[in-house]
C-alpha cells in the first residue's frame, strides 16, 4: 500500500475518519487548529457533523449529547482547553458514554507557552476531573501511532462505554511523517442498546450520573471500577526496545521516548546496554511488564519534559530496591539523545 | 547527532519569512528523500511564530528511525532573512553549513565562523532563469541538494508535482528550471 | 361523563418531589400534555438541566439525558445535531440557563438550534436553597443577599426572552405565567406551538416560565402566586417577544 | 384515590397548597382534615353540588391530584 | 476563652475573616452554600468585597483579579464546580498569585451525589489544572481544624504566592462542635511589592503566565519547582496518633482519620495495637514522616472514601517491604469505626 | 515647528508584533493617546484577553494583568472590586469576547461593572490562525469554515455592541472604525468616552472596534481596509447604540 | 458503637418534616451537653434531602473525642414523620430506642421488634400545656432528655435561650413548659 | 529615523502596509525600496512639497511610524 506523507495531525483526523467518527465540536487552541480545520472539509464528506462550540465547556457538553445518541464523537484541545473539559469528561465517565479527547499538549500552568510540553501527565492519568474515576489513556510518538492509535482509542471508548484520552503534543502532531492507512476499526464491539437511536423503545432511557437513592452511588462507582480493572487486563499497549539485556533503562513516552531511542542507538554503538520501556497507554500503566524489568535490570532514568511526574508511578510500581534516576526538562526545547544519553553516563557510569 | 557516521543522517532548518516558500521547500525535500527510500521528518513553525511573517521548517533525513523531529543543532540552516539569520545562526551545528540568500541578507551580519558559510543570491539567479525572484527558495533548495549531498536532484525534480497545488501545475517547469540554476550554481562555484 | 381533566398518559403515576405550590409541577404537566397531544413522546428527548427540575425523567416518560448544570443547550446541540429526526426539548432553571449557562444559551440561540428550550424563572436558585439569581427582583432577599439585591452590586435582573428575541437565530421567544385561568391556557398554547416550531423546523424556541418557589421565597403556596402577579409579572411581562412565521423560514 | 362523581382526588399526590381552592369560583374545594402519605393535609370536594366541573381546579394544581369529569 | 458553637462551614467562614479575607466570590453548590452565605452577610460588615459570580469559571477569574490587587481572597465550591475550575488555578499557579480555593467535596464522576466523598484526593493533590505545578493541599477533620487551618492556608498561600486547595468535605462542613477563635494570621509575611497598589508604581507591573522567549518558560517552571520544594521542607502538617508502640497503623485524611482514632480507642481497649497516620497537609505529604514509620511497623490499612487514591501515594512512600491493605469506601456513608476494626483484623490478626 | 502627530509617550518605543496593516496597532495607539491625555497612566490597570492583542503590555506602559481567555471581564470584575481608586480597562478579540467569554461578558455588563472594554472585532480567530468567529459575516471563509460561514450551520453573527446595549447596566455602548479619517477622529472621541464615563462612575462603558486583520482575510492590507467599509460597517454598523448621561446616575 | 461502657457514649438521630422543630431539638440538645463539659457533635440533613419537607440531625454526646458525626446505626432515633420512620426505623441500633410521635406515626407501621420502641401524643402534651402543639417537638426531647438519662433537664431549660432567636426570647417559657412535660410524661410512665 | 522637515518617519517600524499613501490625499508618499529590520519595505516622503503636513498618514498608520510637523 502506498504511503502518504501527513502530519501528525492529518493521521489523527484521517484515523478518526477511518473509525467512523461521526461528531466532532471543538474549540480553536493553538498548536491543535489543523485538526479541526482538517475535520471541517472532511467530515461532512462522510456524512459527519463538525462544529466549532463557543468554547471548550460547550464542546465537551456537545459530545456528551452526540455520544448519547450512538454516534462516535471526538474532540480536540490543548492543555488550557481541556481544564475547562474536566467537569465535562467527569460526566461522561459518570454518564458511561464514549468520547475521544485529544490533548496536543502545550506548557501551563496558565498560558505557559505553545511548544512541546508532557506537563500534563497527571492531569490526563490522575484524573483532572472530580470524583473517583479513570479514562484510559494513549501516548503516540509517530505520525503512524497518530493514525493507528486514535482507531484504538474509539474502540476502546466505545467497548468500555468511558471517555478516552489522546495525549499527544506538538511535536507528533505537527511533524510529517510517512503513513499507513489500515481502517481496521469497530470489530466485536457490542451494540450500543443504551442509546438513543431513531425513536424511543419499549423502555424510557434515562442517561444520567445522578445517584441519590440508597447506596446506588456506591454500586455505580464500584461498578466503574471494576470496568476500569477489565481495561486494565485487557488493554495496556507497550513498547519496549532494547530492554532484554539493558543493564540500564530508559523510561519514558511520547515524544521523549522516541527521542530516547535515538539515545540507545547511540548507546548502543559505543557498547553501552542501554533500553527503552515506553508505556502507549499511559492509563492503564504496564505495570507488570514495567515490575518484571526489575528482575534483571536495576538502574533507570525517567525522562520527561516536565519535572518529574510520571517519574512517581514509576517508583511507585518499582519499588525502592532499584535506582531510578530522573531528567526533567519542563522546557518547550525536548532533550536531545546525547542530552539523556549524558544523564545515563553521570548517573550509573 | 554522532552517529559517528555509522549510517546516513541529515538535518535541516529552512528559515525566512512567510511567502517566501520555506515550507515548501523543505517538503519538496522530504518527498525526494521518501522516494529514495529515506526515513524523513518534516516540522514547521506554528502558532505565534508566524506573526510578523516568521517562518521556519526542520527536516531530517536518515536511514533509520528518526527520533527528534526537532534538532537542536541542525547539521545545515537555509537563511532567507535578517530575523532567520538572527535565530539560527548560533544553532546550527559546530562545523556545519549556513546556506545565507545574500540578496536579502547582510554578509556582514554572518557572524559564526566555526561554520561554513555559503551564499547564493537567490533572487538574482531566480529572476535570471525564471524572470522574477518568487523562486529564490527552489535555487536554494538545488544548492543544497548538491552541496549537501543528501538527495538527487532528479528526486527534487520529480517531487515537485507532489507539492504543488492543482491550480499552480502550470508552474512545475518553472521550479524544475530554478532548482537546476541552483544546483548548477553550486558545482560551477565548488572549484572556487 | 365527559373527561375535564386527567393527567396525560405521558405523566407517571408518581408524585412530583417538589414542594407544595411549586409551578414547577405546572410547568411538567403542560409539557407532558403538549408531548401527548403532539403524538411525539416517542421522538422526545429531554436534556435536562440541574435544578429542581432535574428528576424530570421520573415525571415524563421521555428519552431523557442529564446536562452538566448551566450546560443543557450545549449537550442539546449534541442530541440534535446527532438525531435531527427527533424532539429535542431542554428543560433548565434560570440559574441554570442564564447564569452559568449564559454562553451556551445565547450561542446555541444565535446559531438557531432547532431545539424547544422551557425556561423556569423562579428569581432564585431552587434546588441550592435561594441563593441569589440573575432574574432575582431588585430588593428581593435571598441567602447570598441578605440585604437584597442591589443593583450597584449585584447587578439588574435579566429578561431573557428580550435579550434573546434579539438573535437572529431565535424563532420563537415568549413569557408565560400560571397566575389566572387564561394564562394557563396562554402558558398550554405557548409550549406547544415552540414544540411545533421544532416539528417544522423553524430554529431556536424559547418558552420563559414565570414560576413560583414558596419555599425560598419564604412564602405560603398562594401568597407566591400572588407575588408573581403582582411582582413579577410587572417586571417581566408576559407575551411573545418574537415568533417567525414558516413563510420567513421558506 | 378518593372517588367522586365530579372529582378524583388523588390523596396521597396532593400537597395542600390550596391553589385549587383559590381557583375554585365556587368555592367548592376545602382542606381535608387528613394526613396523607407525603405528610399534607388532602384537598376534599367539601361542596359536590357547587362545583360546575369546569376544570380550574385541576388546571392549577401543580401536583396533578384532580382529575375532573362532568356528569 | 469561651468557645463557640459552630459549624464546620461558619468556622472556616470566620476564620478567613480572622485571617484578613477581603475579597470572596462563588457561586451555589450544595453542599457549601453556608459558606457564601455567611460572608454575603458578614464579610461587608468588615470592608471585604462578597461577590456572587455566575458561575465557577467566573469566580476563580474575579480571584484573579483581586489576588492581583494584592488582598486576600478566597473562593468554595464543591466538585464539580472545582473542576471547572482547572483552568483557572492553573492560572493562578502560572501567575503566581495567592488564592484559596475550598472544596467541599461531594461525589462524581459527574452530578455523582451531595453526600461525604474522598473522590477529590487526585483532583487536589496531582493537579487537575494543566501544567506542571502543585499546589498544597489543607485537608482538616474537625470543626476546630476548619477554622485553625484556614488561616493557615492564607499565609501559606501568601508566603509562597501560590493557590492553596482547602479539601474539606460535607461531613467536617456541616457538622457543629465548638470552636476556640484564635486570630493568629499574617505573622512575618513578606509584602506584596508585586501587586497592583493604589497607583502604578515606577515600574509598570505585569501579571501573567505567558512565556514565550527563550528559555523563559522553562526558568519559570523551574522557578515554581524550587519554590514547592521550599514548600516541602517547611509547610508539612501531620497528625500521628498511638503510632510509637503500633503494630498495625490506619492511614487515612479528613474525616475518615477522624473516625478511624475511634477504631484505634476500640482497638486498644481489646488489647490490639493499633495507631493512625493523618496527613494534614496532602500535598506536600509527610512522606518522611510515614517512611520512617516503616521502620517499626509493617501493617498497614489505607482507608478511604474512594475505590484507592491516595493508596497510591502511600504504596509509593513506604515501598513493597511493608504490607499494604486497603478499605476503600466509594459511598456517601461513611465507613463505621466498626468496619475499619473488622478490615484491620480480617486482614491482620 | 508645530507638532502635528506624534505617538503618545505611553506608548512605548517598540515595534509592535502585528501584521502589516493591522488596526490592532491603530486601536493600541488610540487607547495610549486617551491615556496620555487623559493623564491617567498611574491609575490605569490593564485586563489583557487572549488573542492578537495579549501583548499589550508590551507597547503600552501601564500596569497590566493577562487574563485566561475569555475571562478579561471576571478578572476586570475582580481588579475594579479590589482597587475602585484605579481604572480598569479589558482589551479583548472577538473571540475572546463573544465565544468563549459570552457570559462573563454579559453578566458583567449587566452588573454595571464601572470598567471600559474595548473590543476588537476583526470577524476572525486572529492569533490561532483564521478560524470563525462570533462575527465572522455569512459565507466569510474561515480555516474552520472552508465553505464559509452557514447561517443553519454556524449561526448568525453577533452584533455585541447592540445586544449590550440592550442591558441596563450598560451605560455606553458604540462601534467605531478607522477606514477614513473621520472614523478615526470618531474613534478616538470614542474610546475617550468611555473611559471618561469611567472616571465619572457612570458604569459599564463598551467600545467596539471594527478591525482589519489582513493575514487571515488572505488580503492586502489595503484591500482588509476596504472589506471593512464595504463588507463590515454595512453589517456592523457605526454609532452609538446606548450613552447615559450624567444626570441618568446621579 | 461498641465502646464496652468504658466510656460515655449516646448517639441520636432526630427525624420529621420541615417546620417540625427537628433541628432545633437536635441542637438544644447538644448545648446542654456542651453545659455538662461533653463533646459534642451535631450534624444536619442537608441539599435535596430537604425538598419535600424532610429534616433531620444527628447528635453525638461523648466524654472522648468523637468519631463519626453521622452514626451509622444510632442507638437512639426520635421520629416525627411516617417518612421518618420509614427511613429511620431501620437504621437504629439492635437494642436501641424508637421515640415515635404517634400523633402523627401510624403504630402499626413500626415494624421492628428488638428495639425499645416508645410511643409519645407530643403534639397532645404539647396542646395540653401551651395550648398549641408547635412545642411536640420540645415535649419529645423532654422525654428522651428523662427516658436516656444523657443530660439534666436543667441543662436543657438553661439552653433554650442559646437555641431561640431575639425575636423569638418571649417563647422561652412555654418551650420550658413542654420540656418539662415530656421529662414528666416519661417518668410518670417509667412505671408502666 | 528619517528625517524630513515635515514627516519623521521610523525606518525600522514601518511594514510598507501603505495604508499611509492611500489616506494621503497630496500623493506626497511612496512606498520605499530599502528593507528595514523587520523584513518590510519602508515608507518615503516622495514628494516633500505636496505634502501639506495634515497629519492624515499619522493618524491611520497603524504602527506610529509617523510624525508630523508643520512648518
Ligand atoms: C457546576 C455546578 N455548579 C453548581 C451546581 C449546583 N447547583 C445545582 S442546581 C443549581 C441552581 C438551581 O437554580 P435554578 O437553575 O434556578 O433551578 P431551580 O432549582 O430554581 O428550578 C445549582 C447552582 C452544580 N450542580 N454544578
Ligand atoms: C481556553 C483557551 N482556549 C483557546 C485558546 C486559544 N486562543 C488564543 S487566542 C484565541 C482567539 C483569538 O481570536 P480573537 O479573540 O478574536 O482575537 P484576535 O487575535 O482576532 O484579535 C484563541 C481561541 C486559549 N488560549 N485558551
Ligand atoms: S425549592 Fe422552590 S423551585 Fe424547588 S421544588 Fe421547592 S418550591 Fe419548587
Ligand atoms: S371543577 Fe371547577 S367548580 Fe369544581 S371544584 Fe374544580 S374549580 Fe371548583
Ligand atoms: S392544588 Fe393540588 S396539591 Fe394543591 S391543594 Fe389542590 S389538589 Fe392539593
Ligand atoms: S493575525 Fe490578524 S489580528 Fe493578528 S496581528 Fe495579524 S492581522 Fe492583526
Ligand atoms: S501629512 Fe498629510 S499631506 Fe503630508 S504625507 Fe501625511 S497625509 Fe500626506
Ligand atoms: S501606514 Fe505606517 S506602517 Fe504602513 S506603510 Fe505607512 S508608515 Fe509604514
Ligand atoms: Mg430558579
Ligand atoms: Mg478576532
Amino acid at each position: 500500500m502506498e504511503k502518504l506523507f501527513l502530519r501528525g495531525s492529518e493521521a489523527l483526523a484521517l484515523g478518526a475518519i477511518d473509525a467512523g467518527l461521526k461528531f466532532y465540536a471543538g474549540y480553536p487552541i493553538t498548536p491543535q487548529n489543523d485538526i479541526p480545520e482538517f475535520l471541517s472539509r472532511e467530515l461532512p464528506k462522510v456524512g459527519g457533523k463538525f462544529i466549532q462550540a463557543e468554547s471548550e465547556v460547550a464542546s465537551i457538553n456537545m459530545l456528551l449529547g452526540a455520544s448519547a445518541c450512538g454516534i462516535r464523537v471526538m474532540t480536540s484541545s490543548s492543555s488550557p482547553g481541556i481544564s475547562l473539559m474536566q467537569e465535562g469528561i467527569s460526566y461522561l465517565a459518570g454518564s458511561e458514554l464514549p468520547a475521544v479527547i485529544v490533548n496536543v499538549t502545550r506548557w501551563g500552568p496558565g498560558l505557559g507557552g505553545i511548544g512541546a510540553s508532557q506537563g500534563d501527565y497527571y492531569q490526563a492519568t490522575k484524573g483532572g476531573g472530580h470524583g473517583d474515576y479513570f479514562t484510559p489513556v494513549f501516548s503516540p510518538f509517530s505520525v503512524q501511532e497518530m493514525y493507528d492509535l486514535i482507531i484504538k482509542a474509539f474502540d476502546v471508548a466505545d467497548r468500555y462505554r468511558t471517555p478516552v484520552i489522546f495525549l499527544s503534543d506538538v511535536m507528533v502532531s505537527l511533524m510529517k511523517e510517512p503513513v499507513e492507512r489500515k481502517f481496521a476499526s469497530g470489530v466485536n464491539l457490542p451494540e450500543k442498546l443504551w442509546a438513543f437511536g431513531e425513536q424511543k423503545g419499549e423502555k424510557q432511557k434515562i442517561i444520567k450520573s445522578l445517584y441519590l437513592k440508597g447506596h446506588d452511588l456506591e454500586h455505580h462507582n464500584w461498578k466503574l471500577y471494576k470496568r476500569f480493572q477489565e481495561i486494565k487486563e485487557k488493554e495496556i499497549l507497550v513498547d519496549k526496545y532494547m530492554c532484554d539485556d539493558a543493564d540500564t533503562i530508559i523510561v519514558a513516552f511520547g515524544m521523549v521516548a522516541r527521542i530516547a531511542r535515538t539515545t540507545v542507538d547511540i548507546a548502543r554503538e559505543s557498547g553501552i546496554k542501554l533500553g527503552l520501556f515506553r508505556p502507549v497507554t499511559l492509563v492503564p500503566y504496564p505495570e507488570d511488564d514495567l515490575e518484571k524489568l526489575a528482575e534483571k535490570c536495576n538502574k533507570y532514568l525517567v525522562a520527561e519534559m516536565n519535572t518529574g511526574q510520571m517519574l512517581y508511578d514509576v517508583k511507585r510500581i518499582l519499588g525502592k530496591s532499584v535506582n531510578i534516576g530522573f531528567y526533567g526538562k519542563p522546557s518547550s526545547y525536548a532533550p536531545t539523545p546525547e542530552e539523556l544519553l549524558n544523564k545515563v553516563k553521570e548517573l550509573y557510569l | 547527532m554522532s552517529f559517528k557516521n555509522s549510517h546516513f543522517y541529515k538535518d535541516f532548518v529552512f528559515a525566512g519569512f512567510g511567502g517566501q516558500g520555506i515550507l515548501i521547500s523543505g517538503t519538496l525535500l522530504c518527498y525526494a528523500a521518501l522516494k529514495e527510500g529515506k526515513e524523513v521528518t518534516f516540522f514547521p513553525s506554528y502558532g505565534v511564530e508566524m506573526r510578523g511573517g516568521a517562518a521556519n521548517c526542520y527536516v531530517v533525513i536518515s536511514d533509520k528511525k528518526i527520533g527528534s523531529p526537532i534538532p537542536s543543532t541542525p547539521e545545515y540552516a537555509i537563511i532567507m532573512s535578517s530575523p532567520a539569520l538572527d535565530r539560527f545562526q548560533n544553532v546550527v551545528k559546530k562545523g556545519g553549513v549556513l546556506f545565507i540568500n545574500d540578496d536579502i541578507v547582510q554578509k556582514e551580519d554572518v557572524v559564526r565562523d566555526d561554520v561554513n558559510k555559503l551564499f547564493i543570491s537567490a533572487n538574482k539567479i531566480s529572476n535570471d532563469v525564471v524572470g522574477n525572484d518568487k523562486l529564490a527558495n527552489m535555487v536554494i533548495l538545488g544548492y543544497v541538494a548538491a552541496m549537501a549531498d543528501v538527495v538527487q536532484v532528479q528526486s527534487l525534480i520529480a517531487s515537485i508535482k507532489d507539492v504543488v497545488s492543482e491550480k499552480h501545475k502550470r508552474f512545475i517547469p518553472l521550479n524544475e528550471k530554478a532548482i537546476i540554476a541552483g544546483a548548477e550554481h553550486y558545482n560551477s562555484s565548488k572549484g572556487d | 361523563m365527559k373527561m375535564i381533566y386527567k393527567k396525560p398518559d405521558v405523566l407517571k403515576d408518581v408524585a412530583f418531589h417538589f414542594c407544595p405550590g411549586c409551578n414547577h409541577g405546572n410547568a411538567h404537566k403542560l409539557v407532558a400534555e403538549t408531548i401527548s397531544e403532539l403524538g411525539i413522546q416517542d421522538n422526545c428527548i429531554a436534556v435536562i438541566g440541574v435544578g429542581c427540575g432535574v428528576f424530570l425523567y421520573d415525571y415524563i416518560d421521555v428519552d431523557s439525558l442529564e446536562a452538566p448544570h448551566g450546560r443543557g443547550l450545549a449537550v442539546a446541540t449534541g442530541v440534535k445535531r446527532a438525531r435531527p429526526e427527533r424532539i429535542v426539548f431542554t428543560y433548565q432553571g434560570d440559574g441554570d440557563l442564564a447564569a452559568i449557562g449564559m454562553a451556551e444559551t445565547v450561542h446555541a440561540a444565535n446559531r438557531g438550534e432547532n431545539l424547544t428550550v422551557i425556561f423556569i424563572n423562579n428569581t432564585i436558585y431552587g434546588m441550592t436553597g435561594g441563593q441569589m439569581a440573575p432574574t432575582t427582583l431588585l430588593g428581593q432577599i435571598a441567602t447570598t443577599a441578605p440585604y437584597g439585591r442591589e443593583f450597584q452590586r449585584d447587578g439588574y435582573p435579566i429578561r431573557m426572552a428580550e435579550m434573546l428575541a434579539t438573535l437572529e437565530g431565535v424563532a420563537y421567544s415568549t413569557r408565560v405565567a400560571f397566575t389566572t385561568p387564561k394564562q394557563i391556557i396562554d402558558a398550554k398554547k405557548a409550549i406547544k406551538k415552540a414544540f411545533e416550531m421544532q416539528i417544522n423546523n423553524m430554529g431556536f424556541s424559547f418558552v420563559e416560565v414565570l414560576s413560583a418557589c414558596p419555599t425560598n421565597w419564604n412564602m405560603q403556596p398562594l401568597e407566591a402566586l400572588k407575588r408573581v402577579a403582582e411582582e413579577m409579572i410587572p417586571f417581566f411581562p408576559l407575551g411573545t417577544f418574537k415568533e417567525r412565521s414558516i413563510s420567513d423560514v421558506l | 384515590m378518593t372517588k367522586n362523581k365530579k372529582l378524583v382526588i388523588n390523596f396521597n399526590r396532593c400537597k395542600g397548597c390550596q391553589l385549587c381552592v383559590s381557583f375554585c369560583n365556587k368555592k367548592a374545594l376545602a382542606l381535608g382534615k387528613k394526613i396523607n402519605k407525603l405528610g399534607y393535609r388532602c384537598i376534599v370536594l367539601e361542596n359536590e353540588d357547587a362545583c360546575v366541573s369546569c376544570g380550574l381546579c385541576a388546571e392549577i394544581c401543580p401536583d396533578a391530584v384532580i382529575e375532573v369529569w362532568r356528569i
